[in-house]
């Protein structure tokens, strides 16, 4: 009489199906991310094995060149960092602010509050090239910037990355449960002072997310740079962020259209040293997610 | 060098105001309630006063003293015989100038040597000047901001007046640059307009841009077919590819994956996101197409083309898998543990918890990352030009070769032709209507995110 | 009198967090028609016992459990068992409330729906309201069966989590403090419930109330330390104890 | 502004090329010798397409703006008209070189043998006036092999593309006198029905990047391309020319003009910017030298000019001779 | 004998949760020197009403106060009010236990350290040794001061928070329920610990336990449906009700 409904055969027919009904579900999450995976050492097996012979010393210090045994991917690799460096230093902390701003102080339901938010949003979905028209004509044509500089592009791809920044940034700080920040008001902290030693230290593991992929899609950006010409033979390494340089992304573009076929090698290796470039540049993010990351 | 160096003391004399405002503070406390505010406030509000006024002073001055010092060094006689020619005299000059910090340099021009001596004193004077203007502005706002030390100063209110203000600007700035790409597309998007329109432009389903005046213009200016392609690449086939496996790659990693494997895969998946976009072009259209064209043609299709929408879809999803992937997984790890607790104590099985739990609770987070993910896919180009053709075609067909709105932008803008023809003036009006249709999109999208979120705690 | 039936039979237990102990080699019989009350100071391992009994110290991280506890005598622990159908057949009611962030009807609607104990609507309204009236929190949420289940005082949100849990009718039910923010009135509606639902389940209770370990339970555990101090029949247990530190902790000189 | 680089009142002190990107594998290969050479600062070469290069050059004097505009086609006579209104009036202008374009297709495709006529019936959109009816080349051409259309090739807004349509589709489309009378009495009308390519997918647009066209061919025993001559000479494992009108895409075909498919390449200086910028003079001095039939450029590809085409530019490198802006259209 | 003056005011107070009234026209005095217990049924408005007297309700959207309420004779909800400088005073402890992630140690410190309460190290840890003690918890975790707050027992977070709300002498504390998770002793631990505190601090307190209100408080009201069905002296409240309602549910009567 006791027991009677959980070892009923229908009841244990039903739990069968919910367990097949979960090992589906784990199976396709697992299909699912080993397809992503799949790909991913596709390329890279692709890449290495293309690309490998032709990373030397001589490629990793050398600038481009019009002759593929000479040309290196150390001229490019430093406008590419120093661009980085633009980009993260411009979107980081702007990106951060705006999303604590908009989502901890702003006024709610009034309409330029919705306005922003729209407007942050919106500036994702703008292609690419947009924005190295809006660089074109604001920094290079309005403030005279100087064109091919990593300044400009770096500039140019921050306000690119930034909506990336603030949307992701949102989202964890609205992740984080209203009980901390009680608990912070309650003892007469101030909301910026809740908001700052509570919520954003919480946030932070959404927030590095949104850096990290913002800022690999920076790096391995190529449209909007075509437009305030870092797409250009640059045969010194830049001194500092005002001077002619290119980028990773459009030394393998160029690259990949020169009509030697020996700098099919180059390509390849240059990818290589891209995704390294990748993996530095995401490493530090990554290591500081995965700290503070706090379950509640 | 000596900008550096003035922010370096102006940075130094913030400190030093700091430690110096804390300590009169703290010696102003007498126990519970005798201080507004705690002492570091009272430091920071000194600092802040410090650095701030002097660093727009010295900015300033870095706007205007060029002028000045162009006018000292061609008031001065040595600079008489300079040529009056505006460019060659700036050439001069400059070079003078890079003379004067590095007199070991060869000149290219001889006149540059005779003026580098005259450009280092003026330059070193002027550059004295602006130092000794930020160095007194620093001292006047710590003098001042020394005074406002006392017990009753609300030192941490107008701290943190200044941290609202800042977080404002800096939300202000997406405005700005909203503001920014609507002003530079509306103008040239009005030129076009003024002669195909925007009726034809909207409606019209023939796209043929071509340079020349005429009235049939409208005819040939159809972007339908580029609206439909960039939604059905962008928006469709990207998203039936990036959509279950990012949701299901983070759903795999937040609950049944370990600890370690989290921590190395979601990394790993990451690194999609930032392959060079030309990478993914080429895999597209060299592996990825020639095996769709196998395919439609074992299907039956007749002649079908190497360029599809399929190819540059599919590949475009899987670069975009990351954003939806990290942001549901960030999402999805942030739903308190005592929600997953509550349904697995009912006898839910993970997979239900996932679904009827932890998704709903973190919807806000999956449909950002969705929305970021269907915007850097309608952004997309480079895959486009290489895998998708540019073919401009109204076809549910995905085996068809089509071209989207960036793709279009980018040809228009970077090919051969005149940049005041119909065809270039095209790209700013299909940039505009592209931003215009996204914006919508994105409003909706909000309001829909508002309605549906599940507040926990 | 109700029929009693060995129902969980916990053997020499002991619970680890990370490298720190928490439970002691615990030993408990868990029967069916009878109410077993956890009592002891804060921090002594009470939840961290039931929630052993129905393995949801699984989703905590670092935690460790050793010694064996069998459920119809079937380990729980053993590698071949089933944890969606123990957690089924052993309901738990946890010490903080955690309503899901979804309409009232929902929360409760959730364990049947997943488990298909309603056929169409109207059995599953029948069942919620059943659920809701026996937890006391019927008349107070009637008309607001839609709104959050977040929305509601603290006390309402401790029932509601009682009606979810009674709802799908596990075998056992765990109750880590289940009246510890509701009224007089209202703690005695749950103890009606409680008293009701022995006759044919088996109830753990965790409570800091001995008047109310003494009114509902048959049966005591007093936990110190991590270690059971004291099992046994209650009235024995609160007239007669026999070890020193459960009297003094009966009677409020512990300490 | 830190570093060497230039800043907006200063002066620049390497030199800044823009424009085609035909030109962009000479122009980088010029600039790396001039700099070993001698000895100026490595100029920058920025490969934009000859229109957009023109409207940055033509944008005005100064260190912001680029020295040398790369062309694969002539300046036209409204971009001078630009140029002039911004204070750009003294022009040199110097043709460098040759560019050819190639009709080609696998080594394992069908041998094609095409003329202009062929090819303009298979890929204009109205060949004669008429909507474009022909699916296969046998349609075109019963002497073709049975086999569908399908042409890789520039898209429109590429100088390649102009040259394709100029040199090849117009002069199939001439064959017919009919449309050679349209010319001077319908202007508009006659480059639409000439130069109107087909968009039904038998021509496939493939955006500026050579190899990929390359690639796509070299693996599809069915279709063919157009692009620069350098590609195909340098992918002659995977690739072979189609020969046009009986001739064969060669270096010597295209030089005598035999092969219709050559065109000029340009590059214009800024006089104005001569004095200004260190290194400019040595970097079109340079290419004087790298023009010849033993210099970097044929090795690079690109197809030499005729030598009295040569003499004259090289005196006009020499000399820095303004151009006369009357003789552009 | 305490000292008692009159610290806050509340007059004809409404409270709504958007259209839903909570609390209806509730007047109440809060002295120095005095402990208020707030009864009541479970949702009837003790968390709502208490939440308004340091503006906690203002974190919650749609919920709007009308009414005044005032400080030492402020107007709290006045615009030129610094919300911080209230809630400094105004201390709170949550019905639902929400420490910090954070080490036990730095929930504790964080209030002194914004506040500037310590000038070093060793003040700090003689600020947090003294709240813990006081709390009845320091024996408990003062070898695990580094570890997570998170990580305790529902019992020991409780005590926590008290000792959080604790560590900054707020002027006046309310306290939602601070017993509800505590075992006797504990629970008379805190209760000292409220003797001690009133003699400087005004206390509010909401409890469900009759016998609590009747040790620790010299005020009691009795909230019913929003309402204030009875306030006064806890002794006449309990011995001698002027109002049918508030006999019943003191004698359990009451439903
Ligand atoms: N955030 C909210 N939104 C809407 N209604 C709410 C909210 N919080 C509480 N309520 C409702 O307001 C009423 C009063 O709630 P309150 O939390 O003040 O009760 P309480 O007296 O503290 O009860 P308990 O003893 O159960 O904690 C209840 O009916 C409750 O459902
Ligand atoms: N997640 C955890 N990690 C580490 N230690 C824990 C964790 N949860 C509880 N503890 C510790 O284990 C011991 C037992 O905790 P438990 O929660 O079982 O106590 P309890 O008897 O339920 O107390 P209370 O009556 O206060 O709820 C306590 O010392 C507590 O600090
Ligand atoms: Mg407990
Ligand atoms: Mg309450
Ligand atoms: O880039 P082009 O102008 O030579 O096509």
């Amino acid at each position: 009489m006791i027991n009677s409904s959980w070892q009923a055969p229908e009841m244990q027919r039903r739990l069968a199906r919910r367990h097949a009904a979960e090992r589906r579900f784990k199976a396709l999450g697992l299909v699912a991310i080993a397809t992503s995976l799949l790909f991913l050492a596709f390329l890279l097996f692709t890449m290495l094995r293309q690309g490998l012979g032709g990373i030397d010393w001589a490629f990793l210090t050398g600038s481009d060149s019009t002759d593929a045994t000479v040309a290196g991917v150390w001229g490019a690799a430093k406008g590419s960092i120093l661009t980085m460096g633009v980009t993260l230093a411009l979107s980081f902390p702007l990106g951060v602010l705006a999303a604590v701003y908009l989502e901890e102080f702003a006024p709610k339901g009034r309409r330029w509050v919705e306005w922003v938010e729209v407007s942050i949003n919106n500036l994702a979905a703008v292609p690419s090239i947009i924005f190295g028209l809006l660089g074109l004509a604001v920094f290079i044509n309005v403030m005279h910037l100087p064109r091919s500089s990593p300044l400009v592009g770096g500039m140019t791809l921050a306000l690119m990355t930034m909506p990336v920044i603030v949307i992701s940034g949102r989202n964890a700080i609205k992740a984080v449960p209203p009980s901390i920040r009680d608990a912070a008001l309650a003892v007469g902290a101030s909301p910026v002072q809740a908001v700052f030693h509570h919520v954003l230290p919480l946030a932070l593991p959404g927030i590095l997310t949104g850096t990290i992929i913002g800022m690999a899609r920076a790096l391995g950006e190529t449209a909007p740079l075509l437009m305030i010409g870092m797409r250009a033979f640059v045969a010194t390494p830049p001194g500092g962020i005002t001077d002619p340089a290119s980028v990773m992304p459009m030394q393998i573009f160029l690259w990949s259209d020169e009509i030697d076929q020996a700098f099919v090698q180059n390509t390849s290796a240059a990818i290589i040293v891209l995704l390294v470039l990748l993996m530095a540049m995401n490493g530090l993010a990554i290591y500081l997610r995965n700290k503070f990351e706090t379950r509640w | 060098m000596i900008s550096q160096f003035v922010l370096l003391v102006v940075l130094g004399l913030g400190v030093a105001g700091w430690f110096a405002a804390r300590a009169k503070a703290q010696a102003l406390y007498t126990g519970r309630g005798s201080l507004a505010a705690v002492p570091s406030y009272h430091g920071w509000h000194m600092l802040l006063w410090i650095v701030v006024p002097a660093v727009l002073v010295w900015a300033v001055w870095g706007g205007i003293s060029p002028g000045l010092v162009r006018g000292a060094i061609l008031a001065d006689p040595a600079a008489a015989q300079l040529p009056a020619f505006d460019m060659e005299r700036d050439a001069i000059l400059a070079e003078a100038s890079q003379l004067a910090r590095n007199p070991d340099a060869a000149a290219f021009n001889p006149m540059a040597q005779q003026l580098a001596e005259v450009v280092r004193g003026i330059e070193t004077r002027f550059a004295m000047i602006g130092a000794a203007l930020a160095a007194l502005t620093a001292f006047a706002g710590g003098a001042f901001g020394y005074t406002r030390v006392k017990a009753g100063f609300p030192a941490r209110t107008r701290v943190e007046r200044a941290t609202l203000m800042t977080l404002l600007v800096a939300s202000l700035i997406a405005i700005l640059t909203t503001a920014g790409i609507v002003i530079s597309l509306v103008y040239e998007t009005g030129l076009f307009f003024r002669h195909v329109s925007p009726i034809d432009f909207l409606t019209g389903t023939h796209w043929a841009p071509r340079t020349g005046f005429d009235a049939e213009l409208g005819k040939d200016f159809g972007a339908v077919p580029l609206f439909w392609g960039t939604l059905f690449i962008g928006a469709v086939i990207a998203m039936i590819v990036a959509i279950p496996l990012g949701l299901m790659s983070a759903v795999f990693l937040t609950q049944y994956a370990s600890a370690t494997m989290r921590k190395w895969l979601k990394p790993a998946l990451e690194i999609l996101a930032g392959i060079p976009t030309v990478v993914y072009g080429y895999f597209a259209a060299l592996t990825v197409a020639p095996l769709v064209r196998d395919f439609a043609a074992a299907m039956g299709a007749e002649n079908p083309s190497t360029e599809s929408a399929l190819a540059a879809g599919v590949v475009m999803g899987v670069m975009i898998i990351p954003f939806v992937s990290s942001m549901a997984d960030d999402s999805i790890a942030a739903v308190p543990q005592a929600m997953r607790d509550g349904s697995l104590a009912m006898g839910a099985t993970k997979s239900e918890t996932i679904k009827r739990v932890l998704l709903p609770a973190a919807l806000p987070g999956i449909v950002a990352g969705v929305m970021l993910a269907v915007s850097r896919a309608i952004g997309e180009t480079m895959i486009v030009v290489m895998a998708a053709g540019a073919a401009a075609r109204l076809s549910a067909n995905p085996f068809d070769s089509m071209t989207t709105v960036t793709f279009q932008i980018v040809q228009l803008l970077t090919g051969d032709q005149e940049f005041d023809s119909p065809k270039t003036l095209s790209a700013f009006a299909l940039g505009l209507v592209l931003f215009v249709v996204t914006l919508a999109l994105n409003i909706v999208a909000l309001r829909v995110v508002k309605k549906y979120r599940e507040a926990y705690d | 009198m109700t029929e009693q039936k060995l129902k969980i039979a916990a053997r020499n237990v002991n619970v680890f967090y990370g490298a720190k102990q928490a439970i002691n080699d615990v030993s408990i019989d868990i029967s069916t028609g009878v109410v077993t009350a956890f009592i002891g100071p804060s921090g002594c391992g009470k939840s961290t016992f039931l929630r052993t009994l129905n393995r949801m110290n699984d989703t905590i991280a670092g935690c460790r459990v050793e010694g064996q506890i069998a459920l119809d005598g079937q380990d729980i622990y053993a590698s071949g068992m089933d944890v969606v159908e123990l957690r089924a057949r052993v309901g738990m009611v946890f010490q903080k409330p955690n309503p899901f962030p979804k309409s009232i009807y929902e929360n409760v609607a959730y364990g049947p729906r997943i488990h298909g104990l309603a056929g169409n609507k109207a059995d599953m309204d029948a069942i919620v309201e059943k659920s809701l009236r026996r937890a006391g929190l019927w008349d107070e949420v009637k008309d607001r069966l839609a709104e959050s289940g977040t929305a509601l005082s603290g006390g309402q949100q401790q029932r509601l989590c009682i009606a979810r849990a009674i709802a799908v009718s596990p075998e056992v039910i765990l109750m880590d403090e289940p009246c510890s923010a509701l009224d007089p009135i209202a703690t005695a509606r749950i103890e009606e419930l409680i008293d009701d639902l022995k006759e044919r389940y088996a109830i753990v209770i965790v409570t800091h109330s001995m008047q109310q370990a003494a009114r509902v339970s048959q049966r005591t555990a007093f936990f110190h330390l991590g270690t059971v101090v004291e099992y046994g029949v209650t009235e024995d247990i609160f007239t007669n104890p026999r070890e020193e530190r459960t009297k003094d902790y009966i009677t409020g000189r512990y300490g | 502004a830190c570093g060497s680089g230039e800043s907006s009142s200063g002066a620049r002190d390497f030199v800044r090329v823009v424009g085609s990107s035909t030109l962009y594998p000479f122009a980088t290969a010029v600039a790396e010798n001039a700099a070993k050479s001698a000895g100026i600062k490595s100029p920058v070469v920025e490969s934009t397409g000859t229109g957009a290069g023109m409207k940055l050059f033509c944008a005005g004097l100064g260190a912001q703006h680029p020295d040398i505009e790369n062309a694969s086609r002539r300046m036209k006579k409204s971009e001078y008209e630009d140029c002039a209104k911004n204070g750009v009036k003294d022009i040199i202008e110097i043709q460098v070189g040759l560019d050819g374009i190639a009709f080609a297709e696998g080594t394992n495709g069908p041998d094609m043998k095409l003329t202009p006529v062929d090819v303009y019936k298979a890929l204009a959109a109205n060949p004669f006036g008429k909507p474009n009816t022909a699916k296969t080349w046998a349609d075109v051409n019963p002497a073709l092999p049975a086999i569908p259309i399908m042409v890789y090739g520039p898209p429109s807004t590429s100088g390649t593309r102009d040259a394709l349509a100029e040199l090849i589709l117009t002069k199939g489309c001439e064959s017919d006198p009919a449309m050679k009378a349209l010319k001077d009495t319908d202007k508009d009308a006659h480059k639409k029905v000439c130069t109107g390519v087909r968009e039904d997918g038998a021509y496939v647009v493939q955006g500026e990047n050579d190899n990929l066209i390359v690639q796509k061919i070299a693996e599809n025993p069915k279709a063919i391309g157009v692009f620069g001559f350098s590609y195909l000479e340098e992918n002659t494992t995977k690739l072979k020319g189609i020969p046009m009108s009986g001739v064969m895409p060669t270096y010597e075909s295209i030089v005598d003009f035999s092969y219709p498919g050559a065109r000029p390449l340009y590059i214009y200086v800024k006089a104005g910017h001569l004095k200004a910028i260190k290194g400019l003079k040595e970097y079109v001095a340079e290419w004087a030298k790298s023009w010849g039939p033993d210099g970097v450029l044929k090795a690079k590809g690109m197809v030499i000019a005729p030598e009295d085409v040569r003499t004259k530019n090289a005196d006009v490198a020499a000399k820095l001779t303004l151009m006369d802006p009357s003789v552009l259209k």
